[in-house]
Parts: C-alpha cells; sequence; structure tokens
C-alpha cells in the first residue's frame, strides 16, 4: 500500500473516513472543485512546518544537553522539566528584544538577509522522505533540488556580512562563501556517485533501492556500496552546516561573531534557527542516501496500516543518530584554520570524489553490482 | 507632676489642620481602590503578557563575554561544570553584545577602559541588565586611591545588582543571578497584579 | 673575578664606583658611557636583561639595569644616576629587543627619556596623559578622564561629563 | 592588482585575549603584516599604591597581579622583602611556601591548557582543566581561606600551619591529577586538528627568544634550559630533585609540551615535599620589632601591630614564576613603607616577542601563538 507521496495518502485516509466525496461533491456544486485539493496542501505545508520548527526547538535543546553530557555538566535544567521549556525561552525573548539595524547598513539588505536564510533551510525540508508514504512531493529531481537549494544560503551570508557595514562580519562572510562553494562540489559528486546506482534522482527511489539485504542480515544500504562516498559525503555536509571543525561563519575566537555580529533580536534568531534547520535537513539527507532512509529489514513484515509509521520512527532514529554524530564532533575537535580548509576541499576532497566517481561508474559497468 | 501646679503657659497646643473632605474620603481608602481599579481597568490581558516575557526574559539571559581582571577568572569558573550557570540557560557567552541582554562588570574598570564599558553598554539591545561584580567594580576596591582607576561602574552606566568580594565566590555569583531574575519577575504590569508570586 | 671590576679595569674612566648590592657585583656608570658600557657587557655572555628600573630620589634620578649571564650564570648591576630636569640616557634598545618595551614603561611612568629609542611613547597610560605618575612630586588630586575620539584613539581631559552618568 | 591594508582591531574586549589587549593589526588579506600590541586597560598603578602601603599591607596587592598564580606573586615580593630585612625564614614554612608555589603552577597550566584549547575551538578542554582546578582551589582554600587571592606568604613564613586534613586530600589529589594529565595528553597531543594548528606556528630561533627577554616555559620550548629554579636555586629547591623541562621545537607545539612536562614535575616535587616535611614553626616574628620613631617597646605595646621596617637598600629578586621569571625590584629608605616598587613581570616581557613571531602568519595562529605565550593581563598593565 505504498502512495507516491501523503497528498494521496491524506485523500486515501478521507475516503477511508468517507468525508472525501461529500466535500468534493458539495465544493463542485459551488463551482470551486480544486478547493479541496489545495486545503489538503495546505494542511500538508502545515504540518511540515509545525514538525520543522518543534525539530528546531527541540535539536537546540538537545545540542545543549549533548554539550552539557560531554563536559560533565547539567546543561538546562531550571526552565521546564529538565530544560525542555528553555528553546522556547529563548526564542520568546528573542523576539521581545530590540531590533537595532545599525545606522550606516543597507536597511533593505539588512532585513532581507535573515529571511533569505531562513526559507531555503525549510525548502529542503520537501523532498525529504520522511516514511514509506510520507513525503510532500517526491520530485523526479529531489537531489538535484537539495543540492540546489543548499547554494542558496552562502549567497544569503554574503548579503548579510555586506550590509552590517561591520569589518569583522564582512570577512566572516567572505570566508562562509569560499567554505560553502568549495564544499558543495564534493558533496554533489558524492551524491552521484549513489545515482549511479538507482538510475533516478527521486528520493524516494534511491530509499527503495536500499530495501531488501544481503545474505538475510546485512540490510542493503549503499554505505556498504560507497564507503568513501558516505565519509566524502558527511565530512561535506558538516562543512556545508558550518559546524566546528570546519566552523567559520560564527568563529568567536577569531571574527568575534562572524557574520552576524551587527544582528539582534528576532534576526539573529533567524540565522540560529536556520542553522539547526540545516543541520537536520543535512542529516536527513545523509540517512536518505547512505543510511537506507525509512527502510529497515523488518518492515516489509509488517501489517500495511503499521508501516507509515514505524518507517517514520525509524527514519527519526537513524536522523538523530547521525545529528548527535555532529554535536558530539562539536564538542570535542578543535577548528580547523581556513587555508587548511580549502587545501582538505580542494586538494582532497575533489579528487577523491573523482576517483570515487570513477571506480563505480566501472565496477557498475562491469556488472560487479 | 502633681496635677494641680501643671505650668499651662508650657503645654504647646497641638494645632490640627482643618480636616477637608479629602482626607476624610483618604481615610476611608476608597479613592485609592478606585485610582487602582482605575489604573488597572485596561491592562489586565498585559500583564499576562508582561510575565510571560519576564519569564522569558529571566529564563534565558544571554552574558556578554566582558570579564576585565580576576573576576574574570572567577565567572570563567562560575560558567564551568562545577558551578554551571548553564543551568539557568546562561552559557552561550555571546561574543557580540548585538545578542547577549547581561553585562557582567567582572573586574577593574580603569579609566582607559571606561569609555569601551560605555560603548560596549550601548551596543546592547534594549532589555539589558548589569550585574557589576567585584569591590573593584562596585566602588574602586583595593585600587580606590590609584590615579587610573574609575571609583565604581556606576558612574558610567545603570548598575542592577552588585555582587561584593573580592573576587566573590561563585556561590556569590549565584546568589546575584537570582536576585536579578527576581528582579526582572518584578518588572511591568503582571507584578502589580499579584502574578508575580 | 667579579664582572663589575672587569669593567673597571677596562673603562676606568667611565666607572664612577663599584660595589655590591645584596652580594650582585654593582657598577655606577657615567651617563654618557652608557651605552659602550653595555654593550662590552653584552660581550662579557650577559645576555639576558632583566629588569630596567627608574627611581625618583628628589633631587636626582637613578635608573637600574639588572643583567644576568646564562652562560656564565652571573649577576651584573649597572646604575646611572641623572639630574633631576629632564633625565636623558641612552637607549639599550639596540643592543638587547626586550629593552624596547621596558624603556617605553620607564618614560610613561617614571619620565626618563631614552635617546634613540625606535618609538618612545606611553605604553601603560594613554597618549595626552598629563604627569608620570611614579614621580614623587606627582599631583594626584586632578581626576583626568578618558574618552574615545573620532579616530578611536583615546582623549583625555580632565572633566569627565560626557563619559560620567548625570 | 594593488590591494591596500586592512587595519583590524583585535579590541580590549575580545574572547581570545585572555583579558583586556588590543591588538592593531595591519592585515594584507588573511595575511598579517604588523602586528602592534595596545595595552594599559587594565593599568591599575600597582606600583604607586606599593609606595603608600606598607610591607604588610602590599601583600595582598601582589595577589591580584598575576591573578591565575597568585602564590608566586607573593612569595616573588617576600623574598625580596626578607633578603633587604636579612629575616632567617624557619624550615617547616619554606617547605609549606615550596608545595604552594608547585600546586599554583600546577592550576596555572591548567587554565592555561584550557584557554588555548578554547581559543582553537575546542570547547571541552577547558571544562576538564578547570573541574580539576576546583579540586586544587579547594586545597588553597582549606590552607588560607581564599580561593584565588591568598595572602598567605608573610615576610618571615606563611600566616599560619596547614590544618591536620590537609595532606591526606593533597595525596588524594595528586593521585588523581596523575590520572588527569595522561587523560589530557591523549586527548589533545595526538589529535590531528590539533597538530595542524601548532606545528610550526610561532617559529622563534632560541637566540632571538633570549634577545627579547623571553623567560620561563615559553623560552624552554625554545631548547634554552634555563629555570631560575636550577640556575640561581633558592628556599628550598637545592635538596629536591627535580628537572627542568625542555623541548627544543621552537614552535607553539614544543611550549605546549613543556607544560605538560612541567605539570608531572610539579607533582613530583609535591610528592618530595609531602614526604619530607618538617616539624616546626611557620612564621617568625624575629625582625618584627617597634619601629624606633614609637619609642622603647612596652609590655601592652607586644601586642600592638608589629611594626615591619627592613633596613635602608636596594634588592632585586627572582623567581620562575608558572609565566616565566617574575622579580621584584624594591627599594627600601628605613621607614614602614617601601620607597620604590619595581615588578618585572614575565607577561609583559614573554609578550614583546609576539609582533615579531607573528608576521606573516593568519589571525588564528596569532591566537594560537598567543595562547601558548600564556599572557594575564594583570601581570602586564600591573
Amino acid at each position: 500500500m505504498m502512495f507516491a507521496n501523503a497528498y494521496e495518502l491524506i485523500v486515501y485516509i478521507l475516503n477511508f473516513i468517507g468525508i472525501y466525496q461529500p466535500i468534493n461533491n458539495m465544493f463542485k456544486t459551488l463551482g470551486i472543485e480544486y478547493m479541496l485539493r489545495v486545503i489538503i496542501v495546505f494542511v500538508e505545508i502545515a504540518i511540515l512546518l509545525v514538525f520543522a520548527l518543534l525539530t528546531i526547538m527541540f535539536l537546540t535543546w538537545m545540542e545543549r544537553k549533548v554539550v552539557a553530557m560531554v563536559q560533565a555538566r547539567y546543561g538546562p535544567m531550571v526552565t521546564g522539566p529538565r530544560g525542555l521549556l528553555q528553546p522556547v525561552m529563548d526564542g520568546v525573548k528573542l523576539i521581545g528584544k530590540e531590533d537595532i539595524i545599525p545606522e550606516k547598513a543597507d536597511r533593505w539588505v539588512f532585513t532581507l538577509a535573515p529571511f533569505i536564510v531562513f526559507i531555503p533551510a525549510l525548502l529542503v525540508f520537501i523532498p525529504l522522505p520522511f516514511g514509506e508514504s510520507l513525503i510532500i512531493s517526491d520530485m523526479r529531481a529531489g537531489l538535484l533540488y537539495i543540492i540546489a537549494i543548499s547554494a542558496v544560503s552562502p549567497i544569503a551570508i554574503l548579503l548579510a556580512g555586506w550590509a552590517s557595514n561591520n569589518k569583522y562580519s564582512l570577512m566572516g562572510a567572505i570566508r562562509a562563501v569560499a567554505q560553502d562553494i568549495s564544499y558543495t562540489i564534493p558533496l554533489a559528486l558524492s551524491a552521484i556517485a549513489i545515482v549511479l546506482f538507482t538510475g533516478s534522482l527521486s528520493t524516494v527511489d534511491i530509499v527503495t533501492a536500499q530495501n531488501g539485504t544481503w545474505f538475510g542480515f546485512i540490510p542493503k544500504w549503499f554505505i556498504f556500496l560507497q564507503p568513501l562516498g558516505f565519509i566524502l559525503f558527511l565530512i561535506a555536509s558538516i562543512a556545508e552546516m558550518g559546524r566546528i571543525p570546519f566552523d567559520f561563519q560564527e568563529s568567536e575566537q577569531e571574527l568575534v561573531a562572524g557574520f552576524f555580529t551587527e544582528y539582534s533580536g528576532m534576526k539573529f534568531a533567524m540565522f540560529f534557527l536556520a542553522e539547526y534547520a540545516h543541520l537536520f535537513a543535512v542529516s536527513a539527507i545523509v540517512v536518505t542516501l547512505f543510511l537506507g532512509g525509512w527502510s529497515f529489514p523488518i518492515l516489509p513484515y509488517l501489517p500495511a496500516v503499521l508501516v507509515p509509521l514505524v518507517s517514520f520512527v525509524v527514519f527519526l532514529v537513524k536522523t538523530y543518530a547521525v545529528i548527535f554524530f555532529a554535536m558530539w564532533l562539536r564538542d570535542t575537535v578543535p577548528r580547523v584554520r581556513i587555508d587548511q580548509l580549502l587545501n582538505l576541499g580542494w586538494k582532497i576532497m575533489i579528487p577523491l570524489a573523482l576517483l570515487n566517481l570513477l571506480v563505480t561508474g566501472f565496477l557498475l559497468t562491469a556488472g560487479v553490482f | 507632676m502633681d496635677p494641680l501646679t501643671i505650668d499651662t503657659t508650657k503645654i504647646k497646643i497641638k494645632k490640627n489642620k482643618p480636616v477637608t473632605a479629602i482626607d476624610k474620603l483618604n481615610d476611608t481608602g476608597l479613592i485609592s481602590t478606585v485610582l487602582a481599579a482605575r489604573e488597572r481597568e485596561g491592562l489586565i490581558l498585559f500583564s499576562a503578557i508582561d510575565q510571560f516575557f519576564n519569564w522569558a526574559r529571566l529564563s534565558s539571559l544571554w552574558p556578554v563575554t566582558s570579564g576585565l581582571a580576576c573576576c574574570a577568572i572567577e565567572m570563567m569558573a562560575t560558567a564551568m561544570a562545577h558551578h554551571d550557570i548553564a543551568r539557568f540557560g546562561m552559557e552561550i557567552f555571546r561574543a557580540s553584545p548585538r545578542q547577549a541582554d547581561l553585562m557582567f562588570v567582572a573586574g577593574t574598570v580603569t579609566k582607559r577602559m571606561a569609555p569601551r564599558v560605555k560603548k560596549l553598554y550601548e551596543m546592547m539591545p534594549d532589555p539589558k541588565w548589569v550585574i557589576s561584580v567585584g569591590s573593584c567594580a562596585n566602588t574602586g576596591g583595593p585600587y580606590h586611591e590609584s590615579y587610573s582607576v574609575l571609583r565604581g561602574v556606576d558612574l558610567i552606566i545603570p548598575v542592577d545588582v552588585y555582587i561584593p568580594g573580592c573576587p566573590p565566590r561563585p556561590e556569590a555569583w549565584l546568589y546575584g543571578i537570582i536576585q536579578l531574575r527576581e528582579k526582572i519577575k518584578n518588572q511591568g504590569y503582571g507584578a502589580k497584579w499579584g502574578l508575580n508570586k | 673575578m667579579n664582572p663589575a671590576e672587569e669593567i673597571k679595569q677596562l673603562f676606568p674612566d667611565s666607572v664612577l664606583s663599584t660595589g655590591l648590592q645584596m652580594n650582585k657585583p654593582l657598577a655606577i656608570i657615567k651617563k654618557e658611557e652608557l651605552l659602550k658600557v653595555a654593550q662590552k657587557a653584552k660581550e662579557m655572555g650577559f645576555d639576558h636583561l632583566s629588569v630596567i628600573t627608574g627611581i625618583d630620589y628628589g633631587s636626582r634620578f637613578e635608573v637600574v639595569y639588572n643583567f644576568f649571564s646564562y652562560i656564565k650564570k652571573q649577576n651584573l648591576v649597572l646604575k646611572v644616576v641623572l639630574g633631576h630636569e629632564n633625565p636623558e640616557v641612552d637607549s639599550l634598545e639596540s643592543l638587547w629587543k626586550g629593552a624596547d618595551w621596558l624603556e617605553r614603561e620607564t618614560y610613561d611612568l617614571v619620565g626618563i627619556k631614552f635617546s634613540g629609542h625606535p618609538n618612545l611613547k606611553r605604553i601603560l597610560l594613554p597618549e595626552g596623559w598629563i604627569g608620570h605618575p611614579l614621580r614623587k612630586d606627582y599631583d594626584m588630586s586632578i581626576d583626568q578622564f578618558v574618552t574615545i575620539g573620532e579616530d578611536g584613539e583615546d582623549v583625555v581631559s580632565t572633566d569627565g561629563s560626557n563619559l560620567l552618568r548625570k | 592588482m594593488k590591494t591596500d591594508e586592512l587595519i583590524i582591531n583585535m579590541g580590549p574586549v575580545h574572547p581570545s585575549t585572555h583579558g583586556v589587549l588590543r591588538f592593531k593589526l595591519t592585515m594584507d588579506g588573511e595575511i598579517i603584516k604588523k602586528c602592534e600590541v595596545v595595552m594599559g586597560y587594565l593599568h591599575r598603578g600597582t606600583e604607586k599604591l606599593g609606595e603608600m602601603k606598607t610591607y604588610l599591607q602590599f601583600v595582598p596587592y601582589t595577589d591580584r597581579l598575576d591573578y591565575i598564580s597568585a602564590f608566586p606573586n607573593n612569595y616573588a615580593y617576600v623574598k625580596a622583602v626578607e633578603e633587604i630585612a636579612g629575616i632567617e625564614v624557619p624550615l617547616r614554612a619554606e617547605y609549606i611556601r615550596v608545595l604552594t608555589l608547585e600546586l599554583n603552577r600546577i592550576v596555572n597550566h591548567l587554565v592555561m591548557l584550557g584557554s588555548l584549547l578554547l581559543d582553537l575551538g575546542a570547547s571541552t578542554m577547558i571544562m576538564y582543566g578547570f573541574r580539576e582546578r576546583e579540586n586544587a582551589l579547594q586545597l588553597f582554600e582549606m590552607l588560607c581561606g581564599a580561593r584565588m587571592t591568598f595572602n598567605y606568604i608573610r615576610p618571615g613564613g606563611v600566616r599560619e600551619d596547614m590544618p591536620e586534613g590537609f595532606i591526606p586530600k593533597l595525596n588524594e589529589f595528586i593521585k588523581d591529577m596523575e590520572k588527569r594529565i595522561d587523560d589530557y595528553e591523549q586527548l589533545i597531543s595526538g589529535n590531528e586538528i590539533f597538530l595542524g594548528r601548532m606545528k610550526g606556528i610561532g617559529v622563534m630561533s632560541a637566540q632571538d627568544a633570549i634577545n627579547y627577554g623571553m623567560t620561563g616555559p615559553s623560552l624552554r620550548g625554545h631548547g634554552v634550559n634555563y629555570d631560575i629554579r636550577k640556575i640561581e636555586p633558592y628556599s628550598v629547591y637545592p635538596d629536591i630533585d627535580f628537572k627542568a623541562c625542555m623541548h627544543d621545537g621552537c614552535d607553539s607545539f614544543a611550549r605546549y609540551m613543556v607544560r605538560i612536562d612541567e605539570m608531572r614535575e610539579s607533582l613530583h616535587i609535591l610528592r618530595q615535599v609531602v614526604d619530607a616535611m618538617p616539624e616546626g614553626k611557620a612564621i617568625t616574628y624575629a625582625k618584627y620589632g617597634i619601629a624606633p620613631i614609637t619609642g622603647a617597646p612596652t609590655a601592652a605595646s607586644t601586642y600592638f601591630p608589629r611594626i615591619f621596617a627592613p633596613p635602608p637598600g636596594e634588592v632585586y629578586s627572582r623567581i620562575e614564576a608558572p609565566k616565566g621569571e617574575l622579580g621584584f625590584y624594591i627599594v627600601s629608605d628605613g621607614t614602614i613603607k617601601p620607597y620604590r616598587i619595581k615588578i618585572r613581570s614575565p607577561s609583559f616581557c614573554n609578550l614583546t616577542a609576539i609582533p615579531k613571531m607573528v608576521e606573516g602568519l593568519m589571525i588564528p595562529d596569532l591566537i594560537a601563538a598567543f595562547g601558548t605565550i600564556d599572557v594575564v593581563l594583570g601581570d602586564v598593565d600591573r
């Protein structure tokens, strides 16, 4: 009972309850029969947004708790049970802050930049396969869409850096753009190596290609077929996110606070939340491409009704595993220097990605896989 | 004192002021309730929102890193694992004053550093608080007579909480932070309505 | 043969007197000969200049140089006595790079000029500060305030009106 | 294509300048062409106050010089005063002093490692460093009641003797510390990114280092094996066997390694001091008398606050503080107040080498090299 996307799943559920036809006829008599489809899509988007914002809030709390656990301390405890309301309080406080726009700053670009950073971070959620048929729209070029959208954020960072008319922000922005550009290429190359297997860019196809198991217990995830590709993709995505050890956008030690030095209040919150949305999205992509998305060996044996739910839970567990790894890395490893970072990117990652592509292509044509 | 020989010239007659209508009303306390009621009537809604914002503000105070001298080391000790201020949601030490809303003046404010401390304070967005830590920041401390030390940071910026000590113990820091949280809770209309209990 | 006596042999006319300062060889040098004697001391192996101290005795100034030789593990103290009006002495920055900031600090706090110093400016107090604090006749009662000028440098003034709160 | 230089201010308020120090950097893109150090933002006029206070009242001011390791400041000042006054300090006091000095050296190196790693981006080492520091501070509190500003070492000995429970707790700390140092070494020294950031950064030849007046662990990272405890032994160091740790890498990594070895060496010294702790008084008031101005001593006056007035004279005495050679030049004119106090602070002199060491590097390297020089602003600006 595999549906192409969540829209069909909702239509099936409405039919199952039996209220789909009457509402459809009512709109048809009013002459606006497309209205039901519009409402359903709005409901989908609403659910996605609520899920995204809740995850972002939970991630900020989880980040503080993981950092605290590694550093032998408690982390937020006072606001709400074990500090669970802390992200809510941070958000409300940031809303209540005075919004300073520096006098000589470029006003419109200054206010526009946070939105240009935040919107792509949410747009990346659309092609992500959260569960068996829980996907907003299964585009044929899902992977290409993801890589293209994640290329928008450097532009916004440059806008922010330039508009706040502050030496530190400009240097931080230029560094962030150099880093993002030099790491999109190995990201894309190691993703293409996956496409060689599945033959299609759509994320659902990639996940379905990873169903089933070899010799009974090894799940057919691409991580086993593409170990080098996995490592390159992971490093490139951490660099894309701008997290330590490749943390240049807001490396306090060197450039005070990177490109959002001048931002305060709600605008700063946008950057802060965009970073965590990006973290979740990129971890989800790593899981989709290499760790088999929501597929799990026992899934086919479950009753059909339960499958979307269980696959959703499996997907979340895997994504949070990757997120935990990124957070754990943030606590232990020092920061790399900008020229070492670019050397790693250009001189090591791109040749390796090309080599990986070559070897995979060769083995595929030779019929080994 | 024999009552008969009271010297009447010595007793001063207490001239009580003429009792006006308003005084009488005041005695009954009617006016204060009327005034208070008028003041409150538009603000029932606001006080709940005020109280919620206060709670948000006091539970996520982000300090700006402005350690000046020995108290800065005690600030670090308070922020570290043993006396963790992350429990109060304060462990994000924002380097840039734009995103901070609490400023610890931890250490001696010298004459040369005073304009920079003042500029740092002015760069912070509005609901901002200052905790002056250590006797150097409070009143100049051991360097009171020195030629190059400002006798107390409240000469240049308004201070909300003073923490005495040289350097104050981390427990004194935590007590100061809790006092500031109480102060924030009592701001705005919510407090007047008694919601801050 | 302690180094002070050696220097007395080499430069008899420039060394006024030698002696001991808490069992460290001490040599009092004429103001003009300091650079020559210091050059000789560096060749004798005194490669570590510990500290330069300027002292205001009211009627005269004294500058005390403490050297140490890592190789021979010996101390040497050179002292120069200067008049009370504009005290001036040669800078040893060319021999020991470490002397650069030590001399700037002595100039800043005690007011002794070091001729031949690359950039003899105040190091601890802002540029426009009036007076040298460690002099005995420094007036502690005037209160000087510092504010930031347009180009970001410090401007010293005695009225703190724009700095202090009303 | 002619590019003009960008002047960047790593201003007085900056997370990685260990306090209020300002670097005026003229940058050519990412490379630093000229680095000018601007200081004085924490100049509190300690030397002027020294002339206004009596000998005993100045001891608390020495705590606040290098406020991370206050014991060596106390000891350097007191050693100078004792040399002028010619005080014979009881042996037990000397052993307690060496015990506090070495314990404070470990605390100083912990804070240095923590803040160095924090500047490089790893935020966990400073937590572990401060966790050990809290244990050490509890020991200091048992000894003298304060966490950072001890005012414990007096001309003539130490303020009061050790409490009974001190030695067992100290042994516990030493045992625990050994295991910790191996953990740190495992966490940091093998870390590829840390090596990449530290090796070959802030290089300076040994000759230049001596010429710039660098001393202490930073100098011993350049292959120059001079440790004042060895070349000019003071207190009870002659009859303690320890070695001066030296690395001849001449770069930031060598300076970092020297500090790790020194921590182990200090633990070794602590163990010997605890074993050889003699009995006896902790302080002698021999040279404390009534100053001639206030007349002949009467029975009642023995309880008056003792006046301490050393004979006129000048002295420069120096010790091996955790950051380098810390010396006090004291001129006394026979009254109860010193005539002039000059403080030779190690951070001030080590900082002289930064502008030359940093030319041609990038900002992150400036921070790495600056972190290994281990500067505290109370010491630099006095």
